[in-house]
This record gives C-alpha cells, structure tokens and sequence, in this order.
C-alpha cells in the first residue's frame, strides 16, 4: 500500500473519478495548465482535456452557479475555490441554490456537485486575514448541503470519492497545513468512506476530545504530552461535520464523562458550540464536568504576523493545558 | 378597401416570411391568451381572499409566447423567472399544474406547494426549478448550455430576467462566461422599465440592455415585446446561432407591466396614471389579435371560440387545483436530500 | 408616551437620525418614492431628498460595498436589505470588508454602517423558502460584526438609534411579524438602549428561557400557559446577539438551574447553539437538567404551504411542552 | 544627426503640451525607478528567507505613476490592489512604509503586521485599505465617489484592479452604479494579460475590456502601459470629466507582468519563455528612460546620481524596517471594534 501525503490522495481520488466516470469535471481557477495552485489538478489538463479541466473566469458566485447548471444537465462537477476565504462571493449560489434545488422541487431536481476548498491557517501559512480562515461554521448551518473535512489521506481518498458520487451538494473543505505535513498509506484499489461517520483516533477513559483537520492533529500530540499524568485522553475526528455522527458522540462521553471540543475557527458560534448544545441536552446525566471549548480569539482572522498568529490559533500546549485542567475537576 | 388589402398583403406575408401557418397564429395567440386569463383569475381569487398571493406576467405573455416558440419544446430547457407563466404554458405546463401552484397543493408540480406561487419547476418539460433570488438562474442557464456543449446534445437554454435584475453580479458572471465558450443560451431580459418601484433610469446609464452585450462577445437585439412577430423572429435567429455553435445571444424586450408588482404592491405610489393606463396598443393581446384579424386569420366567430374554450380551461384548472388537499405535514422533511 | 407598533418605532429612529445628523442617510432597493416594501422609509424622500434617500440599483453587494465607501468617506449609511434572504449576494462585502476595515487597518479605518433586514415567517407571513429565513447565525459568528434583533417597540426605536451611532457595522434584524403584531409605548425625547444588554421580560425561578424575535413572543406566551401549573419560567430577551449578555445568561441560570433556548433558525448550528455552549462550560455546577434547544426543522428555509409552515417553527405549545418536561426533571 | 534632433523635437512637445516639466518628468521616472527598485529588493529578500511572501508590481509602473501623477495628491482617493506599489509611492508613502509592510512590523502603517504584503492602507494620503478578494474594491470606490458627490467635497476617487478581476460580478455592480450617479470616480484597469496562470482569452471574449464601459454609459479608454505620458494624458482627462462632474472614465492600461504571480507561483508551468522574456521595449522604465534620453532631460550624469539615491533609499529604507521588531502578541486582540 503506498504512502502518499493528503494532497496527493485528494489528486488521486479526482484523477480516478474522471477516468471511471467522464461525466466527472474539475472547474475553477487555475485548475487547468497550472494544475492549482496547490497542485491538486496537476497533469489533468494534459489528460482529460479543457473541457473537463475548466480554467474558469476570477468568479466564485460564477463556479459554484454554473456548476449547478453543469449538474442539472447530466456532468458531475468539481468546483475548486482556490482558498476558501474566497468562498463567499459564492454563498448566495450554496446557500439559496445548491443546497435547496432539491428541497425546494419537491424532489424533481438534484444538484450533485462536489466544492473544495483549502481552508485553515497558522504560521507554516503565513495567508493573513484572507488565506487563512475556516469557514465549517457558516456551511455547516445549512440545510440540504453536506460538510466533510479529512484527517488521513486515507480518508481524504475516500471522503473525496464519496462526495464526488454523492447526489447531493458536498463541501470538502481541506486543511492546507495537513497538504504536505501528513503521510499515510493509501490503498490503491476503488473505496470510498462513509460521509456521516467519525472515527476514534484513539482510545482513551479519562476524557472525550473531539476536533477536525489540523487541530485533530494538535489534539493528538496534546494527548501524548498528558498521557504520561495518568490523563488517557480519547481524540475523536470527527471528519463529518454534517451530517454529523451524534452517536458516536455520546457514546464516547458517556464512556468518558468529560468532553473537550477543539476548533480553529473563532470561538463564538464556531462548530465547537454545536458539538457543545448536542452533549449538554442529549448526554446530561453523563457529563462530571464542563464542556470545554478551545478555539482560536474572536478577532476577524488569522493575523499575518508570526508573532500575532500564534496567538491567535489553539496548540497542542494550549490543549493540554486545557486537558489538565478537566481532568482534574 | 385596397389599403386594407395592401396592409393585408404586406403584413401577411410578415408571418409567412417566418414560416408560420395560420395554425401557428392561433395556436400561439391561444397561448397569450391563455396566460392572460390564468393571470387575471389568478388576481380574482388573491383579491377574493381565496390564495394569499400573486405575482404576474400580463403584458409579457406576447414576448415570452414568441420567444419560446422558436424553441425545440422536447430537446431545449427553460430556466424561468417569477413572471415566466407564459412561457411555462408554452413548454407544456397546463393550465391546471400552474394553478396548483398558486393554491400550493400536493400535487403542485413545481414544488408540492413548497415555494410561492410562480416559482415553477417541471422535469417533463425541462423547466428548472426558480428561486426568488433575483439574477441566479442567468448563471444555471449558463452551466446547462455549457453541459449541452460539452457532451454535444445540441440543446439550447433560454433564460429570462427583468431589466432590474441585469444589475446583479450573476448576470455579469453569465454573459462573460457564456460569451467566452460561445454557448448555446438564449438570454432574455424582459425589460417593463421598472424595478418594483425603481425606474430604469436608477437602474442603469443606458437606453437599452442590448448595448452590453458588444461588451461580451456576441449581439444584442432589441425587440418590441408587443410584436410577437418580433420576438418569435428574434427567438428563431437566437436559436439558430446557439444550435449552430455560433453562440450566447441576449434578446431584449421591452414589454409593459400591466399590474402592479405583485399582490402586495400599491403601484399608484410611485407610477403616474398616465404611465398605468398602458394604452392599448402595445398590450401585446390586444396587438396580436389586431394582426390576425388583419391577415383574415380572426374573425368574430373563431375570437369567440377560443375565448370560450380558455374560460372553460381556466374554470377547470381553478376548480381541479382548489379541491386538492394542501401538502401533507409530514412530507416537510422529505427531499432535504435523495431519497433514491 | 405615545403608542406605537415595532415598524413606526423603526421609521421613527430613522427620521430622527436622519433630522438631527445630515451625515445620516438611507439606501436600498425601493426604499425612495415608494418607502420601502413594508414602509419603513415612508415619507422620507420627499422629506430628505433623493441623494440622501437612495434607490439603488437591483444589487446587495452593491448596496453595502458602496455603503463601506460611503461610510470611510464621512456618511453614516443604513443600508436596506429587502427580505433578509437576499442578503447573501452580500456575503462577501459584510464579512471579509465591512466587518475587517478596522481590524485588517490597525483601527485606522472605520466602517459605521448599520444593515438593516427583515427577516423570520411562519402562517401569517407566507413567505416560502426565500421570503423568511432566520439569518442570525451566519452573521453572529462574524468578529467585527454586531448584530441586534428587537422585540419590543421601544427597544427598536432605542436600539437602532444605538446602531445609527455606533461606529463600527452593525446588523439590525427585524422580524416581519412583529412588524405590525406589537404595539408598545415610545418616548417621545431622543434615547438610546444600549447594544449588548439582555432584559428580562419575565421573572421567574423555575427555568430560564432565552429568545428573541417572535420566539420571545411566543416564550413569553407559553410561560404564561404553563404558569398555573407551578412553573415559574423566566424569560429573557436577548435582543444583542453578538456581543452577547453573557452575564445575564449565567446569572439567570445560577438562579433557575434549568435552561432553554428558543429560536426560529434552523437547529443545527443555530443561534441557540452558542447559548447553550456558554452555559455548559461557564455554569455546568449550576445546571440541574440537559439545556434544551427549541428550534425549528433542519430542512431548508420555511416552506409556503400553511400545512408545511405550521410543521416547521416552533409555537407556544411546543415550548410549553418542553418547560412542562425540563421543569419535570 | 537631423533626424535625431526632428526626433526630440517631436517628442518633446509631448511633455510640453501635457503641461508636464523636465522637473516633472524626473520626478515621474524617479517613482518608476524607486517602484521597481524596491520591487526587486523585496523578491531579493523572499528568495533569501527573511520573508516569506512577496507579490509584485513589476512591469505596472508606468501606468501607476502616469496615471496618479494626473490626481491632487491631497484630496484625491486611491482604493489600491496588491500591485500598486507605485500608486502608493506617488500618493506619498515611503519606501520604508512599504517595507515596513513587507516585514510585518509593529510599525506598518498599512496594518501592523496583520495583513500580508502589499495590502496597502494609509489613512494620512488617502489610501483606503486593501483587501484581498479580488473586485471588492471597486465598490467601495464607488461608495468614496457617491459621498464626494453629495458632499461636494470635490474629491475624486481612483481605484485598479488587474483583467481578470473584471470578471467578478462586484466590477459590474460597480461600473453600473457608478454611471447612474456620474460619480467622479476613475476605474483603471491594469491588464496584463494573465490572472496567476488564466490567460486573457479565457478571462473574456472582448480585446478590451475598456469596450464595456459604453454599456455602462460612459467612455473607456485603451492606453499603453509602457508609455507613461499616455498613461498620464489618460489620468489627466479622466480627472478632468471626473471634477467636472461629468461622471467616471474606465482607462484600460495594457502591461506586462515582468515576475510571476507572486512568490509562490512558478510561471514557467504555464507561459511560454518567449512571452516570459518582455522585451525592453515594452518596459515602462526603460522606454521612459529612453524618452528623457531623447528630449535631453536624462543624462548619464544624472542617470548615475538618481539610481544611486534609489539604492540609498531602498537599503535604508530595508534596513530601517528589518530592525523594527514585530507586532506585539498583545495586541492581537485591539481595534476589533473602535477603541475611542
Ligand atoms: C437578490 C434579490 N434581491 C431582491 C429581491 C426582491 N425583488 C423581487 S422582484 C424585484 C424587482 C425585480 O425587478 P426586475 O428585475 O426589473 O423584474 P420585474 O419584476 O420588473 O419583472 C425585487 C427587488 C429578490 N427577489 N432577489
Ligand atoms: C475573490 C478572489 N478569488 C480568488 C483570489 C485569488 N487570486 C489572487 S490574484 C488572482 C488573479 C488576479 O488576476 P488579475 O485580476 O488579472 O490581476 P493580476 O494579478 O494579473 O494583476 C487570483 C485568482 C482572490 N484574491 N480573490
Ligand atoms: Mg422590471
Ligand atoms: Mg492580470
């Protein structure tokens, strides 16, 4: 089984995609000859050809509504938004279009469209207040769309896989800093992973922490640095945001009694607080402690500045800390 | 006498020259008319307290019966707007699934009373679902032309907006892009000069919408949204140059609102009466029947005929669509996603 | 002290802004000769002129991108989003530009504009699924952004005057049926009611419901169902979402031991999730029951059907059948 | 001999006539020269680690300084993008302000170390801060325009963005509104031909995009990046319709991106080396250079003396910034909201 980094898993399930299915399509900016800017159409344009490979216009709202149309007439399209950041001229065609043209048609229609886009920030990024933002809060609150983000390039094969044969709209969202930091092996054969379904990273009694994408990763080396103080933490990837997996949830809280919540998005109303709401009406009588939030400052994204950046997003220190501090109540 | 038979003649040959049959005259007046009937009955039963709103298409039934009648009703999709009933009638809604529609019932085959009225759907005939944000749909036209080219279907779109929508960043995404690829769409932009209360004047610098699109890569026609002549010759060239790869053609027709905006509007407010009382002369039923009666296509005897058959079809579809029970209560979770 | 309903209140607050600062000024779609779609401007063109008083072309970015240059240029712009569900095309300028100027400037540049939108449906409103969204929770998770939501006429009057003044975006969001539905008395004399200030509309000791809009109005409607049966409900209104009254909220559940969240957003990630996150981590020792969400369907939007409609929103039944139950805990 | 000297006689009524100084015409190329020498500086200092990002103006020079020389450095506005360095230079920022930037020092007057690179701001010359999401400017030039219009304060606002930004429905919202209010507002386009990788013909189906401001209902004009006095002759005339309230001019400058996108994008990938290799004659320092050569205003001596300064400027100005510490952690958290 090779080991390959996300990037290259994320590339390897729309490169099998479009050689299983030609009614796959990738579209966006810089998709085409240049392969994205990250890379993840890279030599497509040579393969598929550039009706398949579409460099689009400098137009988000114009990528997400034509590929509404694209998938109403029978292609499946890839949309990539270059940083997620950039999403927002689109939300007018997720929200009010993609995510509804079933709903509102009674059934009649679907809209099977698959939108990536990198997301998150951090030193390594250095993107400043525009290349750097989550954004899983916003999309997450939306009715008739569905929400993945992946840990493993195990799972980012898969998840991708089964949100490109999903008959319904997906975000993908993709932590840039987990592009090139993480490796892992990928089998070679056609799978795909359940979008729905979290999955325990490892198992732990003292406490539940749940958490996505480059803070799962942060998660996990907190709960090494506690581990040695009798702290036997249980990380939980939760890779799904929606529709998210409410049982496996409550299964681990009622194991454990104590559940952490770690996101990078600002705090306030960020994905944490539902997770939060979910625990504390359905999990009551379990819980022996607070329900614990670590996320980054309420302060309109990442700070360009090493120095300001640092301060701003959660670490492995921070949670421990924070570990520490629930194991002990 | 020999004027008359000038006139006759010259005018004549008008809808000869576009290869149009007696039969075809009346078939599409049929459509006018039709809407326009379904229209009023609609206003009746919202002012009769009946359904709790309207929203309308009188005065732009002549542009959308002639445009859309150039288009291929099995092969080609409409992607509508909230003032697009006739057009709707056209691409083989009934009269009966568009009053489903307004009462919001089971049936409903544009949303199973999900949506408000005149936001149609219909798979069968190609209608994609509306929404209400204004400008959208320009770029789902864009995306199915842009699919059709791609997999070589050979069909066309047509799409259709007011002149206030034209201010929309979607609309300006979807000329560029369907200019760029020279896709099969058929852009209307239906312009009743106002925007709710908005005159066009507020809305853009320029006379026409036409003159934008030079600026996209392909032509801009104005047309009289009165002439159904007109607009079904603007539709046909339209639809010619989308079958033939030439690409994207932006169809402007001016037409006239002969309602308020919708239910809920009092237009007295902020449109003067003389700009109201549309002078009958560019209502396009009024025009059109004129034109048939002059190519000796009307007469007394046929106006009464058809008039008395759309009643009957009016009074049916209301009838048919009241008794139908609402949407049932349970079903309000369904369809969020695929059911398979 | 003259009685008036929440739209007077609103017009009120506006054309005494506009009459005693002639930097203040309103724009939007048909909110010129015609005075809005539901009359809020009535009166004002003629009163103020058409440069202060501006129809604007059909466009939501439009009306607040050209508001931020507005603002940066000496004006105090109010921008009028007809139905809150237009407001996405706007998504953009309000999030990365309107609520960052200062942030992204050091503080060197401001942005005071206040976004006005109506919002909310149900039977009486029949808008479907584009003509009565709650849009709360897209906009209270913004940093840099303040959002408000009024319930009582005096409030509106006070509150939007606060919004007029503040120098930073704030988004002013006006439920539809209470528009007309509420009556209340309002001061004559200029006075402003402070943003980020809950008030408690009802004392009680039971438990504690928070709401705002017309769910406040039908929270305070099914206290008083449930009053006869020994269930003392306080009911408070939240009336700034963002910044939120934290203290209130605790303090109300350190007195009570039971909280509930009403709201007409759609559940998941809706507003009410925040609430609840806040009270489970900050006052977990005090909680004697789960914190329960009342919300409307995870489906998109309200459907238009009265049928659908009275099937998706939360009423004061259902809430008095959520307090009888957390009461009985 | 002859023809040389017919030659500056020519071309030095071209200055003359535009009103513009031998002292003008040095201080012009002084800013050309100071834009690209601290341009070339900052990709030094990227590509020897001690930044992490650079993104460039190179090649966009000339049309910046021609075009800005023409506005009232006091009163007028410029809404920057992330190329106009030389923009910024004129309105009165100083090379260490630019560098201060690009060092993401406590002391950036643009954001403290909050933003990346090249998101200028400077409230002291009028500069409004830069955002990265491409065409979000455009209104909120729009917005600086209306309110100097009914405030009659005189201002004129000047905002740019590359080709491929015209693409986002925020450029039409803006155009639009701006030609129904005649807002004294200069739109400048600096098309270089590729947006990161996405080549003009993609981008549009237009040469020009200065051919959509007739649908916007005022003129647009096509100019020559490289020549600087055409730039400012455009510059000059927008500003004069500008003030005159004769509404908004679109001026189109055609340039050549003489780096890749940015420090992160290799070009190689996508652009063929022929088109990579500008020639000289289409630099803007180079064919600017040429032209004080020909009407006498450059010389070796002063060519010397002027480039040497820039150097002393661009050290002093990088090792002044170097030295400056980073923003405080601290103050991560302030002017979220006004502090008083
Ligand atoms: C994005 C958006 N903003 C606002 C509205 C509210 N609205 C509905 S129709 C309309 C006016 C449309 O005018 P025009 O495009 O000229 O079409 P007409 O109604 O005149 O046929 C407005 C402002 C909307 N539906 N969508
Ligand atoms: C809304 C948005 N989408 C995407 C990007 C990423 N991006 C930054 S610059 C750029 C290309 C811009 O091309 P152009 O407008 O021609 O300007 P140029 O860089 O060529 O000067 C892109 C796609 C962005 N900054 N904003
Ligand atoms: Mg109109
Ligand atoms: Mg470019």
């Amino acid at each position: 089984m090779p080991e390959m980094r996300l990037l290259d898993a994320i590339r390897l399930a729309m490169y099998e995609e479009m050689k299983r299915d030609e009614r796959v399509m990738v579209l966006g900016e810089d998709v085409g000859v240049k392969g994205g800017v990250f890379g993840a159409t890279d030599g497509f344009y040579a393969e598929f050809g550039a009706a398949r490979v579409l460099d689009t216009p400098l137009a988000e709202s114009l990528i997400v509504g034509s590929a509404v149309g694209m998938a109403v007439n029978g292609l499946i399209p890839i949309a990539e938004i270059q940083f997620s950041d950039f999403i927002y001229p689109a939300f007018n065609q997720i929200v009010s279009e993609a995510a509804r043209m079933r709903y509102r048609s009674n059934g009649a229609f679907g809209c099977p469209i698959t939108i990536r886009a990198p997301y998150g920030g951090g030193i390594e990024v250095h993107g400043g207040l525009y290349h750097s933002q989550s954004v899983e809060a916003f999309f997450s609150h939306v009715p008739g769309l569905k929400v993945v983000t992946p840990y493993t390039p195990h799972d980012a094969k898969g998840l991708l896989k089964a949100a490109i044969r999903d008959p319904d709209p997906v975000l993908f969202l993709e932590h840039k800093r987990l592009y090139r930091s993480i490796r892992g092996e990928v089998p070679d054969e056609d799978y795909t992973v359940p979008i729905g379904k979290a999955a325990v990273r490892r198992q732990g009694t003292t406490l539940s922490i749940f958490a996505y994408g480059q803070m799962l990763h942060e998660s996990l080396r907190a709960a090494e640095q506690v581990a040695g103080e009798a702290i036997d933490a249980e990380v939980i990837d939760l890779r799904t945001l929606r529709p998210l997996d409410v049982e496996t949830i409550l299964e681990s809280v009622r194991k454990t009694s104590k559940a952490m919540i770690v996101y990078e998005d600002n705090r306030f109303m960020g994905f944490g607080a539902e997770v939060s709401a979910i625990i504390a009406e359905e999990a009551f009588e379990a819980l022996d402690g607070p329900i614990v939030r670590i996320a980054s400052l309420d302060v309109p994204a990442v700070p360009y500045a090493d120095t300001l950046a640092a301060a701003f997003i959660p670490n492995a220190e921070r949670i421990a800390a924070a570990a520490r501090r629930l194991a002990a109540y | 006498m020999a004027t008359r038979e000038a006139k006759t003649k010259i005018s004549a040959t008008r809808h000869e020259a576009l290869g149009l049959s007696a039969d075809d005259l009346l078939a599409m007046y049929y459509h006018v008319a039709l809407a326009r009937a379904l229209d009023e009955r609609m206003w009746i039963l919202q002012r009769a307290g009946m359904v709790p709103f309207v929203i309308s298409g009188q005065g732009h039934e002549g542009a959308q019966v002639g445009v859309m009648w150039a288009t291929d009703r099995q092969r080609d999709w409409l992607v509508p707007f909230y003032r697009s009933l006739a057009a709707c009638l056209v691409r083989g809604m009934t009269p009966r699934d568009l009053m489903l529609g307004l009462f919001a019932r089971r049936d409903d085959p544009s949303s199973g009373g999900r949506q408000m009225p005149a936001h149609w759907a219909d798979p069968r005939h190609r209608i994609l679902s509306t929404s209400s944000p204004v400008g959208t749909q320009y770029l789902h036209a864009a995306g199915i032309a842009y699919a059709a080219k791609v997999r070589g279907t050979g069909e066309v779109c047509v799409t259709s907006i007011g002149e206030g929508g034209t201010s929309q960043g979607d609309w300006h995404e979807a000329m560029n892009f369907a200019g760029v690829h020279k896709l099969p769409v058929i852009f209307i932009v239906e312009n009743n000069r106002y925007a709710i209360s908005v005159p066009v004047k507020l809305q853009m610098a320029v006379k026409d919408v036409a003159d934008r699109a030079a600026g996209y890569g392909f032509p801009g026609v104005v047309v009289d949204g009165s002439d159904v002549l007109a607009c079904y010759a603007a539709g046909k060239e339209a639809v010619r140059r989308a079958r033939a790869g030439e690409g994207p053609t932006l169809v402007e027709c001016k037409v006239e609102r002969l309602t308020a905006h919708s239910s809920e509007d009092s237009q007295e407010k902020y449109r003067p009466t003389n700009d109201i009382e549309v002078p009958r002369s560019i209502d396009p039923l009024v025009v059109f029947k004129h034109y048939l009666e002059q190519v000796g296509v009307m007469d007394e005897a046929r106006y009464t005929e058809i008039h008395g058959r759309i009643k009957a079809v009016v009074t049916d579809a209301t009838d048919y669509a009241e008794a139908l029970p609402m949407a049932d209560p349970a079903t309000v979770t369904r369809h969020v996603f695929y059911e398979g």
